[in-house]
């Protein structure tokens, strides 16, 4: 049984990375940055979802550290002289001025540099409950975002940055993800995770089993940030440029889009709905076109792709309560009795 | 007055009810007992239309109860009791028994009634502007079925309301079942002190995962040996 | 596949201009105009090379991701000669990396310097900030006499922080006096209420209000100042001129003075005269100077797939940035090595409701 | 030390008229904050959801005012209560056609529901009534100035206050004293038990949701009189504000949004008009103080205490 | 040495005092109830103990540490475990899950190493899983250890919260009207289940509750609250034959 399931998956894993190869190689750049954004709102996704769906803890911070971990990224990474081509208003402090280096540590600072600022606003704020802790992690990340616009001379303000070295590949965005699913997988079945979801269950109840609510609760948020660091900071590289206005709270949205869609505290269903989101939302600009029907010719209404896309979360969230996958998460098991069409055998061997 | 044909119920997979039936009489006390999870509870919300049955009738005074919505069964003179107090924890004790009329239109016989109930739990008199949320929890059982009482039914329906109580008050309880039965109010209990339901029951019925196992008079199922082994402990074997 | 070759003969008839705008979103208002502008302009000139010339408009949603996706989406799947765009210069940024090396992009009211700074693929019509900075300047200073200005800026607006560091510059050079901007102040995108900036303001005493920013806050910032009774003259950039901006202002905005790109009332060239004619018959109202602008962008790309004879990217590319005395409706263009047009300005005023012609300036 | 020079400075630039000038600035528009709070924290209160439609209802408020003034000539008083009942009438069929069907679900799905709503209602207004703002029409009996000494008043600046008080008391008094009051503050905890009790809660929410919107509809056109630009994206930003004055007050509580809403006002015009340097964090301000309160007071000024008995 | 001493404590809601004063000592390997009406303040003082609440007034001691004030987890990692009057259990876990996690408290390795399953989260881990399947086992719940716990009857709650209370290796255990909801015979099965663990795993056990079969039947001693004041604390024996108590709470014994 259980050998079965590591062959399948490695033949899956092996496929991907197939798949992968052969997209980088075949795809146009439009699809090849499609497929990096899947990537990238997956790891926002996951990195939500440990906040919201595991730990239950509303915060809607997310735009925040994920500007942080882009601009810590992009002002690592970016040559010398680009940067002093974008600080032409005000020259850029001064070590930032000079220092530059490769991505990697660039993106690992960035993460890490969102996971410090997640710690100091974790360790107040997770004090609040429910929608008081929501309405306070996202005035933080607006605050974050008001202090990068008005710091002119470290983040070039309104003007944003441009000519971030665009690193990021599908094997950058891909590997993090992969990267990050695991080390979520892994942290939400240890002990940690089981921590964690005692606290989404039941605080009170938590606390009295000696689970300190302060500390699993800033840990949590702390891991997401980082990871929404990272996954800014994948961001910004693929784009090339940014600006704070790119971190409103609308961004914040569309990640928990993602995982209410894919199903809170379900890890397959947010990497399911990341895809969905981000591919969908594409495949519906065909409405904002004129559509040749051949014999007669619908001219294209601008703002309906967004009308439809609206009317169709509403519906899928009208239906699917619960999002795509519940709190379940794929099992080969699962998908063989379900194309066995056997009913799954209760109590079976895990 | 209360009709039951075999009823099913379903929580997702699994068959919580699998076929009952059964009857209340106008004037009668019934009551239900039965294991945890045999799904007494179960049938007092499909009666008020908390629970969507899968298959059976429910029959109220010849009407059927299972095509109306919560709201109108309750003006039809139904009230439950729910399991677990759920007291309006944002209201005061005064609110929650005010709400519990909220279907009366009769505002003298109100007042009256709330004094009644005032007097029936004086302690709910001392609370009365405490939130409901912060009372104890045999305070809150208490409340609970005040508020049942201020809605002047016809068909009581009690889950478990000697839940938490202290012994004092669990008598007192039962004093104020007899009580009310003697004003014309039908009955239907659960208890899980079996002893003292069937005591003051007209009829029972024992009820067993999903499935109703025996039926008699109070006395009957009192007398009965498989009663006493699974329910009354040891105190009735004495 | 069979479809795809029988389609194929016709696909080359055909020439795809891509235009990227903002169509929903905070910039969708901007967008619509650019969008009105190359519409008519392909209404007007349908054909180049003999082929016809197809409009493809995508949706940035006011988002940069979005952005960047809708540029890779013209580049790649329309596989567009040349783009169009975008309204709000951040926008037109995430187009950058894109089209670099794959297809000439001309922007048409992107006065952000980065736009087109190292990319020698994106060009604009307009003129940047700094020129305009400069011009507003000269005219406080020479035409109003004014000597102390006060700045309230849209501090999250990179076109606002732009224009209103050119213009200090600028006017403290002509003042000599490095005091003589009294006052910098900020508001956001998107904020309403300004009494407070401005009551600072009133007690600083300036001959000038300079109010680079958005025209919605603009028109709300002067009719504010004058309830609160500042009768100091205001005086902004190129996005005073909308409609809305004298429609919500109001009385308020009367005797406003701002730096734009053409006039209606004193066409500079013939393609400006087409140009309102046309629109005017099209849209039955008076066109913003964007509409303008965007029109000339789409003349532009046409005059170069021209002068090429080709529509592939270098020799396109290439042409676009020979542009030289070419006559827009917004004025003659001639694009510099960083390739933004160099061209005159024009300063206008607000009366009677109407937008009125003041002064053209050269650039030096 | 440093605090005595640093207050010396604001005292040399601020004169007394200046201060009463900003004072005013700000009452108007706390006042404006507070009314447009009172909905929202209405209909969280009773149905402890976010309703981040609101903002949107509001926006649609005033797209009627200006369709009905503008294009049909309809004075402006009939004006005013036709769009009361248009957006109470819109308010009702939005919650019947994206929060009834959820009525049992998750709580964090009827959130997305509620973004998915407003996300609708924004980009049809932009279908429908294009993405350029309008002005909108106000008329000069409301915005006329006056002055007080030196300092000068618009007629809205009374007017508002005055709308926004009546309005608290009118609700407070639906809500504690009314039979439909109190089958709202069941409802906003417990629906089952609710309809155990007889109340039939589709109605009940119905109600609070077509109030909750006639609310808004009031706070829309008072903000369209002092700010006379319309535009579909435009309840973001009051949607926003005025949810966190609400919560500043306690969200749920009636009488705390307009304290959080008169804070909000006059905390950020008093920013702005003693720390000029800090203009740009303007809209950080509302959300320090937002946090500042929380964590000093968890649930808001006047928010109910959540003691949950073990 | 006692194993728990509450000096004097007090707390107050507002204007309404719930426990007024109020001491008592638990000796190690002790059974003792706490009785008393509806609302007399016995759950408030437990919530003191377990840091739920803090005492308005007064000290509590766990073998001479003193313990006022500390927070839920941090004393319950000192030894003191509770199982609560409206079960707590976390609902949507399965009963394995439920049971582990009260493990967790004691775990030495941090996230990283749990993370990455390094040796020594390894060994802990398989620790922490045989202690907890055999507390499952002991309560009769093994069969149903994959089931969520919210599926279960009451009764099985009521153990699985005992287990999970267990789980955290405690000297004083807390229970909360532990017989509540559950029918007689099952209340009897209850009592002896109680006496088995304390003899055990060692425990002092301190418990609330309203079925006098359960509190008469096996604790040494017991206390009777009454508005917030203890009227009357003795054996068995003596408490039922207390005229304050009889008045106050059992009322007039006669055959319930
Ligand atoms: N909401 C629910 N979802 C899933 N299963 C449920 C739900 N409510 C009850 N059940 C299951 O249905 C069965 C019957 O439950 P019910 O509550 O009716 O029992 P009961 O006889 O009232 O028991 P108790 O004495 O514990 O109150 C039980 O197996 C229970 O686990
Ligand atoms: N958080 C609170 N706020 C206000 N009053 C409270 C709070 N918690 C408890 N009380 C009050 O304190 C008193 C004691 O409550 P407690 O829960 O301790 O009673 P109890 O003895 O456990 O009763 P029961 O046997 O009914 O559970 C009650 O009157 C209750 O209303
Ligand atoms: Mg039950
Ligand atoms: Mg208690």
């Amino acid at each position: 049984m259980k050998k079965r399931n590591i062959i399948l998956t490695l033949v899956a894993v092996l496929l991907a990375l197939l798949f992968l190869w052969f997209a980088k190689e075949n795809f146009d750049a439009y699809k090849v940055r499609i497929l990096n954004l899947c990537a990238i709102y997956t790891i926002l996704g996951l990195s939500m979802n440990l906040i919201n769906g595991f730990t239950g803890q509303f915060a809607l911070g997310h735009a925040g550290f994920m500007a942080i971990g882009a601009y810590t990224t992009a002002l690592l990474t970016m040559p010398v002289a680009v940067k002093q081509q974008n600080f032409f208003l005000a020259p850029i402090v001064e070590p930032l001025k000079d220092l530059t280096v490769p991505f990697f540590p660039a993106l690992l600072l960035g993460g890490i540099f969102a996971a410090v600022v997640g710690f100091l606003i974790g360790a107040p704020a997770l004090r609040l409950k429910g929608d008081y802790l929501a309405i306070a992690t996202l005035g933080f990340s607006e605050i974050i975002r008001i202090v990068i616009t008005n710091a002119q001379r470290v983040t070039n303000g309104a003007l944003g940055l441009k000519g971030i070295p665009n690193t990021t590949n599908l094997w950058w965005s891909y590997g993090t993800a992969v990267v990050t699913a695991v080390f979520i997988i892994l942290l939400i079945n240890s002990s940690y995770g089981r921590a964690f979801k005692a606290i989404r269950e039941d605080e009170i109840a938590a606390e009295s089993m000696g689970i300190s609510l302060f500390k699993h609760k800033v840990m949590a948020f702390t891991i997401g940030a980082f990871f929404a660091g990272v996954g800014g900071g994948l961001l910004g590289n693929l784009l090339g440029t940014i600006d704070p206005l790119m971190f409103r709270f609308f961004l914040t949205f569309n990640i928990l889009l993602i995982i209410v869609l894919g199903g809170m505290g379900s890890i397959t269903g947010t990497i399911i709905s990341a895809f969905i989101v981000t591919i969908g939302l594409e495949w519906l600009r065909f409405l904002d076109q004129s559509i040749n029907l051949g014999f007669v010719v619908i001219p294209g209404i601008s703002g309906l792709r967004m009308v439809v896309f609206s009317v169709l979360l509403m519906i899928v969230v009208l239906f699917f309560r619960h999002g795509i996958m519940g709190t379940n998460e794929f099992s080969w098991d699962k998908l063989i009795n379900r194309l066995n069409k056997r009913p799954l055998v209760k109590g079976g061997t895990k | 007055m209360l009709k039951i044909d075999s009823l099913v119920v379903s929580y997702g997979g699994i068959e919580a009810l699998k076929g009952i039936s059964l009857e209340v009489e106008a004037g009668k006390i019934v009551t239900l007992i039965g294991a945890n999870g045999a799904g007494k509870s179960t049938t007092l919300r499909s009666i008020v239309g908390l629970v969507k049955p899968k298959s059976g009738s429910i029959t109220y005074k010849g009407k059927n109860l299972l095509t109306e919505k919560t709201q109108n069964i309750v003006r039809n003179g139904i009230t439950l009791v729910p399991e677990g107090r759920r007291v309006f924890p944002n209201l005061t004790v005064l609110e929650n028994l005010k709400i519990g009329s909220f279907t009366r239109t009769d505002d003298t016989n109100i007042k009256q009634d709330l004094e009644w109930v005032y007097s029936l739990f004086p302690i709910l008199k001392e609370r009365s502007w405490q939130l409901a949320g912060t009372l104890s929890g045999g305070e809150q059982q208490m409340l609970a079925v005040g508020r049942a009482l201020m809605s002047r039914p016809q068909l009581l329906m009690m889950d478990e309301p000697s839940l938490g109580l202290a012994p004092l008050i669990v008598r007192g309880i039962f004093e104020i079942i007899k009580e009310i039965h003697r004003q014309g109010v039908t009955i239907l209990l659960i208890e899980q002190n079996a002893n003292a339901a069937l005591h003051i029951a007209d009829f029972g019925y024992v009820m067993e995962t999903g499935r109703i196992t025996l039926t008699g008079t109070g006395k009957e199922l009192l007398a009965n040996e498989e009663v006493k082994m699974a329910y009354l402990g040891k105190k009735a074997e004495k | 596949s069979t479809q795809q070759a029988a389609d194929a003969p016709k696909e080359d008839d055909v020439i795809k201009i891509g235009v990227f705008e903002p169509m929903t979103g905070a910039n969708a208002a901007g967008g619509a105009l650019e969008v009105e502008g190359a519409k008519l302009a392909n209404k007007l000139y349908p054909e180049v090379l003999g082929k016809k010339v197809e409009l493809v408009i995508v949706d940035n949603k006011s988002d940069k991701v979005e952005a960047a996706n809708a540029a890779a989406l013209l580049v790649e799947k329309e596989k567009v000669a040349a783009i169009i765009g975008s309204w709000g210069s951040s926008l037109s940024m995430a187009a950058g990396d894109i089209v670099r090396g794959r297809v000439p992009a001309v922007g048409a009211s992107c006065t952000n310097p980065l736009v087109t700074k190292g990319n020698d693929w994106y060009f604009r019509v307009c003129f940047i900030d700094p020129f305009q900075g400069k011009v507003m300047a000269n005219y406080a200073y020479s035409k109003l006499g004014a000597r102390k200005t006060a700045i309230i800026q849209e501090v999250s607006n990179d076109y606002a922080i732009g224009l209103a560091k050119f213009y200090t510059d600028a006017f403290k050079e002509l003042t000599g006096d490095d005091n003589s901007i009294v006052t910098v102040t900020n508001y956001n995108t998107g904020d309403l209420d300004f009494t407070a900036q401005l009551t600072n303001i009133k007690a600083t005493n300036p001959d000038v209000i300079f109010a680079p920013g958005n025209f919605t806050e603009s028109a709300l910032i002067i009719k504010q100042a004058r309830s609160l009774g500042i009768t100091t003259p205001f005086i902004g950039g190129d996005t005073f001129e909308t409609p809305e901006f004298v429609e919500i202002g109001g009385d308020a905005v009367e005797g406003a003075v701002f730096s734009t790109f053409f006039t209606s009332e004193k066409p500079i060239t013939k393609e400006s005269e087409k140009f309102l004619a046309e629109y005017r018959k099209e849209y039955n109202k008076e066109p913003a100077a964007v509409t303008a602008l965007a029109y000339d962008a789409y003349l532009v790309i046409l005059d170069a797939i021209e002068r090429a004879g080709t529509t592939d990217p270098v020799a396109l590319r290439d042409a676009i940035a020979q542009t030289q005395g070419f006559e827009g409706a917004a004025g003659i263009i001639s694009l510099d090595e960083n390739g933004d047009a160099v061209k005159n300005a024009v300063i206008k005023q607000v009366k009677d409701g109407q937008f009125v012609y003041l002064d053209t300036i050269e650039p030096k | 030390m440093a605090l005595k020079l640093f207050l010396q400075d604001i005292l040399d630039v601020m004169t007394p008229e200046m201060f009463l000038q900003h004072l005013t600035n700000g009452i108007s528009l706390g006042s404006l904050y507070a009314l447009v709070a009172i909905g929202y924290t209405m209909v969280y209160g009773i149905l402890r959801l976010i309703n981040f439609a609101h903002g949107d209802i509001f926006m649609m408020a005033t797209y009627f005012t200006f369709y009905s003034i503008v294009m049909f000539s309809i004075p402006w008083y009939v004006t005013f209560i036709l769009v009361i009942i248009m957006t109470g009438a819109l308010g009702m069929v939005v919650e019947a056609s994206a929060y009834r069907p959820l009525r049992d679900a998750p709580r964090i799905s009827i959130l997305i529901s509620a973004i998915g709503a407003s996300f609708l209602l924004e980009n049809l207004a932009i279908v429908i009534f294009g993405g350029r703002p309008k002005a909108f029409p106000a008329p000069e009996l409301f915005t006329k100035v006056f002055m007080v000494g030196s300092v000068s008043v618009q007629r809205l600046t009374i007017i508002i206050p005055v709308v926004a008080v009546v309005l608290l008391f009118a609700l407070l008094y639906l809500i504690n004293n009314t039979k439909s009051g109190m089958a709202m503050r069941a409802v906003s905890k417990d629906h089952e038990t609710a309809r155990l009790m007889g109340v039939d809660i589709d109605r009940t929410i119905s109600l609070t949701f077509g109030i909750g919107s006639m609310l808004a509809a009031v706070g829309g056109m008072m903000w369209g009189l002092k700010f006379p630009q319309i535009a579909p994206l435009m309840g973001v930003i009051p949607g926003l504000k005025c949810f966190i004055a609400a919560v500043v007050g306690g969200i749920g509580n009636i009488k705390g949004a307009v304290i959080g809403g008169f804070i909000l006002g006059i905390g950020e015009i008093m920013l702005v008009a003693l720390l000029p340097s800090l203009t740009g964090y303007r809209d950080a301000f509302a959300f320090i103080l937002l946090i500042m309160i929380l964590l000093f007071k968890p649930t808001g000024i006047m928010g109910e205490k959540i003691t949950e008995k073990v | 040495m006692k194993q728990l001493r509450i000096d004097n404590i007090t707390k107050q809601f507002g204007g309404l005092t719930a426990v007024k004063d109020f001491s008592l000592e638990l000796n190690n390997g002790e059974i003792i109830a706490l009785i008393g009406p509806n609302g007399a303040g016995k759950t408030t003082a437990f919530n003191m103990v377990t840091g739920v609440y803090r005492p308005t007034k007064g000290k509590i001691y766990f073998k001479d540490t003193d313990i006022t004030g500390l927070r839920p987890d941090q004393i319950t990692r000192l030894g003191i475990a509770r199982t609560f009057q409206n079960i707590r259990l976390f609902k949507d876990l399965s009963v394995l899950d439920n049971v582990l996690i009260a493990n967790h408290l004691h775990i030495k390795s941090n996230f990283i190493e749990a993370t990455f399953r390094l040796p020594r989260y390894w060994k802990e881990d398989r620790q922490m899983r045989e202690k907890s399947l055999s507390l499952i086992e002991k309560v009769g719940l093994i069969d149903l250890r994959n089931e969520k716990a919210s599926s279960l009857p009451y009764g099985m709650q009521r153990r699985l919260e005992i287990a999970r209370a267990l789980a955290t290796n405690p000297e004083v255990l807390l229970l909360d009207e532990p017989a509540a909801g559950m029918n007689p015979k099952e209340t009897e099965n209850l009592t002896e289940f109680i006496k088995q663990i304390r003899d055990e795993y060692n425990l002092s056990i301190f418990m609330i509750e309203h079925h006098m079969e359960v509190v008469m039947g096996i604790s040494e001693r017991i206390y009777v609250l009454d508005y917030g004041v203890i009227i009357a604390e003795g054996s068995p024996y003596e408490i039922q034959n207390n005229p304050r108590v009889i008045e106050a709470y059992l009322g007039v014994s006669e055959d319930a």
